[in-house]
């Protein structure tokens, strides 16, 4: 089978997601690397919905919905008492969205970081409230159309460097990953699910109505992120530094990857070349 | 009118304690696999206890030092539903911080026990003995019992992770902050069998378990919620009698006997005192010295608030004359929370007492015995209808 | 502790009086959300679509992946009779289409073709069942002719090939220089074609009209593809000592003539002026081509251009050759002026830019027919002789077109040898697949070719084929890769390998026609259709 | 009942003071209770702790109003803070300081005041240094002497609890202050 991705399932059909999302299809392939022995913690955000309202459930893990500020704590939790059983194989996965991890979930997140609690904590970021029908989060990027930006999300601002804020805390494992990169995808998740400690994995999660493209383009729109270097794959190495784990497979300039998008629509052409000198700059200093 | 002198029964050690320490001990007899906390005066007595019975092998706990209250609940929350027993504390500022998991995790029927060392909220700024933490978070669905002494505190810890398990409501174990927490006085610690017996090792039902998965807390269509919310409420309706056998079986294990209700010279009382936690020993004192100068004045302690025991309260209501309810936190705008609680509980009540609303203390304010004479003594003048703040 | 109800969908032991879900969401029929539904489709190759000759590449490649080599041989020799040449020489319209193209590389489809065709050498095609009694004349042994005689002998048709020249082959044999398709392949090749076919085959036989109206008498059918004349002259340069036509040029340079002179210029941009320059060059002398357009523009095979820079090869771009002179000494005095581009893209003659003095001057700009046959019902024509110049894949085309034209008329009804209309075509797909450039056949460096006629491109070795045939993606076949089920979010998607090729089935219940499934396979079999 | 009110400064120890005072009673089968005046600790501020005693349990759980006894951890607190308060007519009053007793004429209260060089006891067994001697253990044997509160021994067994260091010197310390406080009894 292709990448040697089991058959098994463990994301049920008939979940709520809509259609092309990517934090469903991410979810699917997590589980599938982590295996029946994961249980996932899951704050506030669309999953929350994806999930399957009670009395169903979208996933044949064990899952457990938690406040919105919560997830690393309660992940934390879940870690120590499986601890105390005995349990020390199970993989527990906190499964969070942009505002559950960079926004009111930073404080728990960082207390887990910081206590190494033994725990993977998965970002799927999809650059804003979507749950909620689009508004701003810190993880929006500039540029980007919300409710709540609705002339775009000011170039001053731009989009919080979480993986920066982790690195400060030498985590076991700090990754950036998307499902629109399968292999390096697959090949991060195994790796995570080896490790011990806190582990973090940042994935870029398409959002068809929220960034406004087409269900059926939503990986290729992902691709040109990565493609871009808007959203680079990378790992922290032992010295605690971010490398490029793939480059940028075919590069395009940034515009392509804005252009694809309706919620880019206010960006102006003069606009662009100093973002593309921000994105080359970051890049590089992955190489 | 006195405290219970507890008779000491065999397999029990002696002991002098700070009504923290006392906390201490008794989640040390629950064995919890999990403790998380976060610290805040004055509850910190409780978790450095535990930080030291846990260094010291005494307790053979995971202890998640957390980054705040919210995180040390929430870590609660996810130890419990992965089916361990599990312990926090708090205070004040803390409690409130954790007020949206307090209802997540009722809300997610798990049993857990918590204990709030009673305390103000800001602002301004105050760390002394207050009930608002506590009496503003009684509608999150825990069920809540206040202690008096150092020995309530610790028996109270024992006996509600029994009710927490039997009845999957979270229970929230009070003690007044400074004069419950941080008096040292002289107790029972039992013996680790004896509350082995009482309280066996924790069988988890419907947790995260790889073997048998499931999903907890779900989100939930309006049907469906208000049936959780009906059997949640149901729950509580059955914690009366839970509680009271749980009491019984205690009593008859440990020889301290409690109730949802405890009374004190009330039998031919006309007047009657409702009180709760440390500031009920003051009280006692006031009423003997009142009932030798012949008035007829008993004691109420409320050791349960939620939920209400409003057909005991209004049965031994029945026949009085007034009844003075003590508050030491205020729902302004409507007076004493208690004083509420109990009219509510009345409402309908053929023969009911005035009831008097008095706001006796508020963050730490001293309450001495006299305090409580002279407003026994002057209720006459008083007005059932106004909440009476002492001068 | 009591239970509750709630719908009858839920089995009420599963209910709890706290939150508790145990059911799968699969209850959910999610797949009343779509506006649009996805199908699978079988559809034609990029390919295939690109050779005129409609070869299913794929096909055969698939069959060699298999470890099947006799069966993919024959496979492809069913419809191009002569691998191991056009393996060497096909402009490969295949590989410019290939999806796999601007991923990593495309297939190299040639070569493999070539390595197949080599293997083929000592292979007799299969012998025709049975006879069918009649018989077909073909004039001209070249690659149209040599494509209907194949067609037409494995049918059992008696076939009879005339040739003017003294060895088969056409242009193939005295068009392109031994170093991109050495004579001994050629001749082996056509001897295994006409020996195991039982192909009648007369060399040194012209037919002139008389002698077609004696074939026409004799035979069912007459082919005639003779093929072309010699290349015309440019306008303002006249025939004298020192000025060649192309082909001619290669004949004489093939038979192993010495020229005078040392230095030649070249007219056009073909592979005709391509391969006259580069064979001059292995004669030991300086070539400049001159060609009125662009780099880009140039008919001649990218390769080959490069190739011939390369070996020392001078191209002059953008450049007319306004009047030729003879001059003293027999050399030839070029007048050069500069191209003026239209808008329209046409080009005429401007200003004067140069002088140019050379030992021989090469036209190789086009060839004409130098027949004109009476038409009749039974005459076919193909190939060059019918539409031109063209590659050596349209005249296959032809030839074989012919054939098949011929066998219909006689009731011999054969299958389309074309695919499904749609074409398959989905490159973006393939970004999620590593790049896998491949393998490229070894070359003689530059240095060496240029004193040699010795085959510029070596052959792939059996493991190279085979790792570079399984690069074929097999586009507009569903190969079971597990694309669409992997990027499905819904798990709607599920390949059906039980039968002889993968189905691939979608849970329409639970399909929320999002397109991901069509968005990610590279083969583009999977349709979104509207949803009704 | 017995109320016991102790004056000290953060960081002198007054609560420990309170604590042992209350566990050596404990020790001795009766009822005690001990707690401080409540608050955020600071080094230096006046602070006070309270002990009451009893045959019963004791129920009453409001601040010592009025003491029968009163200790005094430094002397400079005997002049700045009310120590004397609500004091019980007759009651005990022991100072910590080099002054007589009669230094101490201008309380108001009906009171019997008793000073003694508790710090020099404490200095003279190396606890603590002249900035801030450590004189929980002289302390309580000067005043349970005086008070008569709880046996001697009682008090040397409640001490390792709350002072595990220089058990020696505290002890020894103790026993001489106890002594030196026989000397007081009037």
């Amino acid at each position: 089978m292709l990448w040697n991705v089991t058959t098994a399932e463990y994301l049920n059909s008939g979940h709520m997601a809509c259609p092309g999302c990517g934090a469903s299809l991410s979810m699917r392939h997590a589980l599938k690397v982590l295996g029946e022995e994961t249980i996932v913690v899951l704050p506030a955000c669309c999953w929350s919905i994806i999930a399957g309202g009670f009395p169903t459930t979208a996933l044949s893990v064990p899952l457990l919905h938690v406040p919105f500020a919560t997830a690393a704590a309660c992940a934390s939790g879940v870690r120590r008492a499986l601890l105390s059983r005995g349990r020390e194989e199970v993989t527990v996965m906190a499964w969070a969205g942009d505002g559950g991890t960079f926004d009111i979930g930073l404080q728990a997140l960082s207390g887990a970081a910081e206590r190494r609690e033994d725990f993977l904590y998965v970002c799927y970021d999809n650059e804003a409230y979507m749950n909620t029908g689009i508004q701003q989060s810190s993880a929006t990027p500039a540029g980007a159309w919300t409710t709540t930006t609705p002339a775009g999300k000011e170039f001053a601002y731009g989009k919080k460097d979480i993986l920066e804020i982790l690195r400060a805390h030498r985590p076991a494992y700090l990754v950036t990953a998307t499902i629109a990169c399968p292999e390096d995808f697959l090949a991060k998740f195994a790796a995570a699910r080896k490790r011990r400690g806190f582990r973090f994995i940042h994935l870029l999660s398409p959002c068809p109505p929220g960034w406004k493209i087409d269900s059926r383009d939503s990986l290729a729109v992902t691709r040109l992120a990565v493609d871009s270097g808007v959203f680079p794959l990378v790992e922290m190495d032992d010295g605690g530094r971010l490398r490029l784990t793939c480059e940028p497979a075919h590069p395009v300039p940034v515009a392509d990857y804005l252009r694809a998008q309706g919620r880019f629509r206010t960006v102006r052409d003069e606009d662009l070349e100093p973002l593309q000198r921000r994105v080359d700059e970051r890049l590089e200093s992955f190489r | 009118m006195t405290s219970q002198d507890p008779v000491t029964p065999a397999r029990h050690v002696r002991e002098m304690l700070l009504g923290s320490d006392a906390v201490a001990h008794g989640v040390r007899l629950c064995r919890p696999a999990v403790v998380s906390a976060y610290p805040i005066t004055p509850q910190t007595h409780i978790i450095e206890t535990l930080s030291e019975m846990v260094d010291r092998g005494e307790l053979p706990a995971e202890f998640i030092k957390v980054e705040s209250e919210m995180s040390a609940i929430a870590a609660c929350l996810g130890a419990v539903s992965a089916g361990v027993r599990a312990f926090t504390a708090t205070s004040s500022q803390g409690l409130a911080m954790m007020h949206e998991i307090l209802h997540w995790v009722a809300g997610a029927r798990l049993p857990l026990v918590m204990v709030n060392a009673n305390r103000a909220l800001g602002a301004p700024w105050n760390i002394w003995a207050d009930q608002s933490d506590s009496l503003s978070q009684r509608d999150t669905g825990w069920l809540q019992l206040y202690g008096e002494t150092a020995q309530e505190a610790l028996d109270g810890v024992i006996i509600a992770y029994r009710v927490t398990e039997a009845l999957r409501v979270p229970v929230m174990v009070m003690l007044d902050g400074f004069i419950g927490s941080h008096t040292m006085e002289p107790l029972f610690i039992p013996d680790p069998g004896l509350v082995d017996d009482y309280l066996p090792p924790y069988t988890p039902v419907d947790y995260l378990d790889p073997d048998n998965p499931l999903t907890l807390c779900a989100a939930t269509a309006p049907d469906s919620f208000y049936e959780l919310k009906k059997g949640h409420a149901r729950a509580m309706e059955r914690a009366f009698d839970v509680l009271d056998k749980t009491f019984a079986e205690f009593g008859d294990r440990f020889g301290r006997r409690y109730a949802a209700v405890e009374t004190a010279g009330t039998d031919d009382a006309e007047i009657l005192v409702l009180s709760t936690g440390a500031l009920t020993g003051t009280v006692r004192v006031a009423l003997d010295r009142l009932r030798r100068q012949g008035v007829p004045a008993g004691l109420l302690k409320l050791r349960l608030v939620r939920p209400f025991p409003r057909w005991q309260l209004r049965h031994l209501l029945t026949g009085r004359r007034r009844v003075i309810v003590l508050n030491r936190a205020v729902s302004y705008g409507a007076g004493g929370i208690l004083t509420q609680e109990l009219r509510a509980a009345c409402c309908g009540m053929a023969d009911a007492p005035a009831i008097h609303d008095v706001i006796v203390s508020l963050g730490g304010k001293e309450v001495y015995p006299e305090t409580i004479e002279e407003i026994v003594v002057r209720a006459d003048e008083l007005s059932p209808d106004e909440s009476v703040w002492r001068p | 502790m009591e239970t509750l109800q709630f719908d009858d969908l839920i089995a009420p032991a599963d209910i709890r009086e706290y939150p508790v879900s145990l059911t799968t969401t699969e209850a959910n029929l999610t797949g009343s959300w779509k506006f649009s539904r996805p199908r699978q489709a079988k559809k034609t190759a990029p390919c295939r679509d690109a050779c005129p000759l409609g070869v299913d590449i794929a096909d055969w490649l698939h069959l060699l992946v298999r470890g099947e080599r006799d069966a993919a041989l024959h496979r492809l020799r069913a419809v191009n009779p002569l691998p191991a040449s056009t393996g060497r020489v096909c402009p490969q319209f295949c590989r410019r289409a290939c999806t796999r193209r601007d991923h990593d590389a495309a297939v190299r489809s040639g070569a493999l073709e070539r390595y197949i065709g080599d293997y083929g050498l000592g292979v007799p095609f299969p012998v025709p069942a049975s006879a069918t009694g009649w018989s077909v004349a073909v004039i001209g042994s070249g690659p149209a002719g040599l494509a209907a005689a194949a067609s037409l002998a494995a049918a059992g048709v008696a076939v009879t090939v005339y040739e003017r020249e003294a060895a088969p082959g056409g242009m193939l044999r005295c068009g392109i220089p031994a170093y991109r398709l050495p004579k001994e392949i050629l001749a082996r090749e056509i001897d295994n074609l006409v020996i195991s076919l039982g192909i009648q085959l007369c060399c040194n036989v012209p037919v002139d009209d008389r002698m077609l109206a004696e074939l026409l008498g004799e035979h069912a059918f007459v082919l005639a593809a003779p093929g072309l004349g010699g290349s015309p002259l440019p306008a303002g340069i006249g025939a004298g000592p020192g000025v060649y036509r192309g082909l001619e040029l290669l004949r004489r340079l093939a038979a192993g003539e010495v020229l005078p002179g040392d230095r030649f210029a070249v007219i056009g941009g073909g592979n005709a002026a391509i391969d006259a320059a580069r064979s001059l060059v292995r004669h030991g002398r300086q070539a400049t081509i001159i060609y009125r357009r662009g780099i880009e523009e140039m008919p001649a095979y990218p390769e080959e251009r490069r190739e011939a820079l390369e070996e020392g090869v001078e191209i002059r771009l953008g450049t007319i050759v306004a009047a030729a002179r003879g001059v003293d000494g027999g050399r030839v005095e070029l007048d050069l002026h500069e191209a003026l581009r239209a808008a329209d893209g046409t080009v005429s003659t401007g200003s004067f830019s140069d002088r140019l003095t050379v030992d021989g001057l090469v036209a190789a700009i086009g060839q004409k027919a130098s027949w004109q046959p009476e038409s009749h019902k039974r005459l076919l024509t193909a190939g060059d002789f019918h539409h031109g110049p063209a590659s050596v894949a349209e005249a296959l085309a032809g030839g074989r077109r012919a054939a098949l034209e011929m066998l219909r008329r006689r009731g011999m009804a054969r299958e389309p040898a074309v695919g499904p209309a749609e074409i398959a075509a989905n490159p973006a797909a393939l970004a999620v697949l590593a790049p896998q450039p491949g393998v490229d056949p070894p070359r003689v460096p530059h240095r060496e070719r240029r004193n040699s006629f010795r085959e510029v491109c070596g052959p792939l070795s059996a493991e190279e084929a085979l790792q570079e045939a399984a690069r074929c993606l097999r586009c507009g076949t569903c190969t079971a890769c597990g694309l669409c089920w992997f990027f499905c979010p819904d798990q709607a998607v599920v390949i059906d390998q039980r039968g002889v090729e993968p189905v691939v089935r979608f849970d329409y219940d639970h399909c929320k026609g999002c397109g991901l499934c069509a968005a990610s396979c590279p083969r583009g079999v999977i349709d979104m259709e509207e949803d009704s | 009942m017995i109320e016991v009110r102790i004056h000290g400064r953060g960081g002198q120890g007054a609560v420990i003071a309170s604590q042992i005072l209350s566990y050596a009673c404990f020790l001795a089968g009766r009822y005690a209770q001990s707690f401080p005046t409540f608050g955020a600790e600071r080094r230096g501020a006046p602070v006070a702790a309270f002990v009451r005693l009893d045959d019963r349990p004791i129920d009453l759980r409001s601040p010592v109003a009025h003491p029968d006894c009163v200790a005094v951890m430094a002397a400079r607190l005997a002049e700045t803070v009310a120590v004397t308060a609500g004091i019980a007519p007759g009651g005990l009053v022991l100072i910590n300081s080099d002054q007589p007793a009669t230094h101490y004429d201008f309380f108001e209260e009906d009171c019997r005041v008793v000073t003694l060089n508790i710090g020099a006891v404490a200095l003279a067994h190396g606890l603590g240094s002249v900035t801030m001697p450590l004189i929980n253990a002289p302390l309580l044997g000067a005043f349970a002497r005086l008070t008569g509160m709880v046996p001697l021994e009682r008090l040397v067994e409640a001490l390792p609890r709350f002072i595990p260091a220089k058990l020696g010197a505290n002890e020894a310390a103790l026993r001489e202050a106890w002594a030196a406080g026989a000397k007081l009894v009037r």
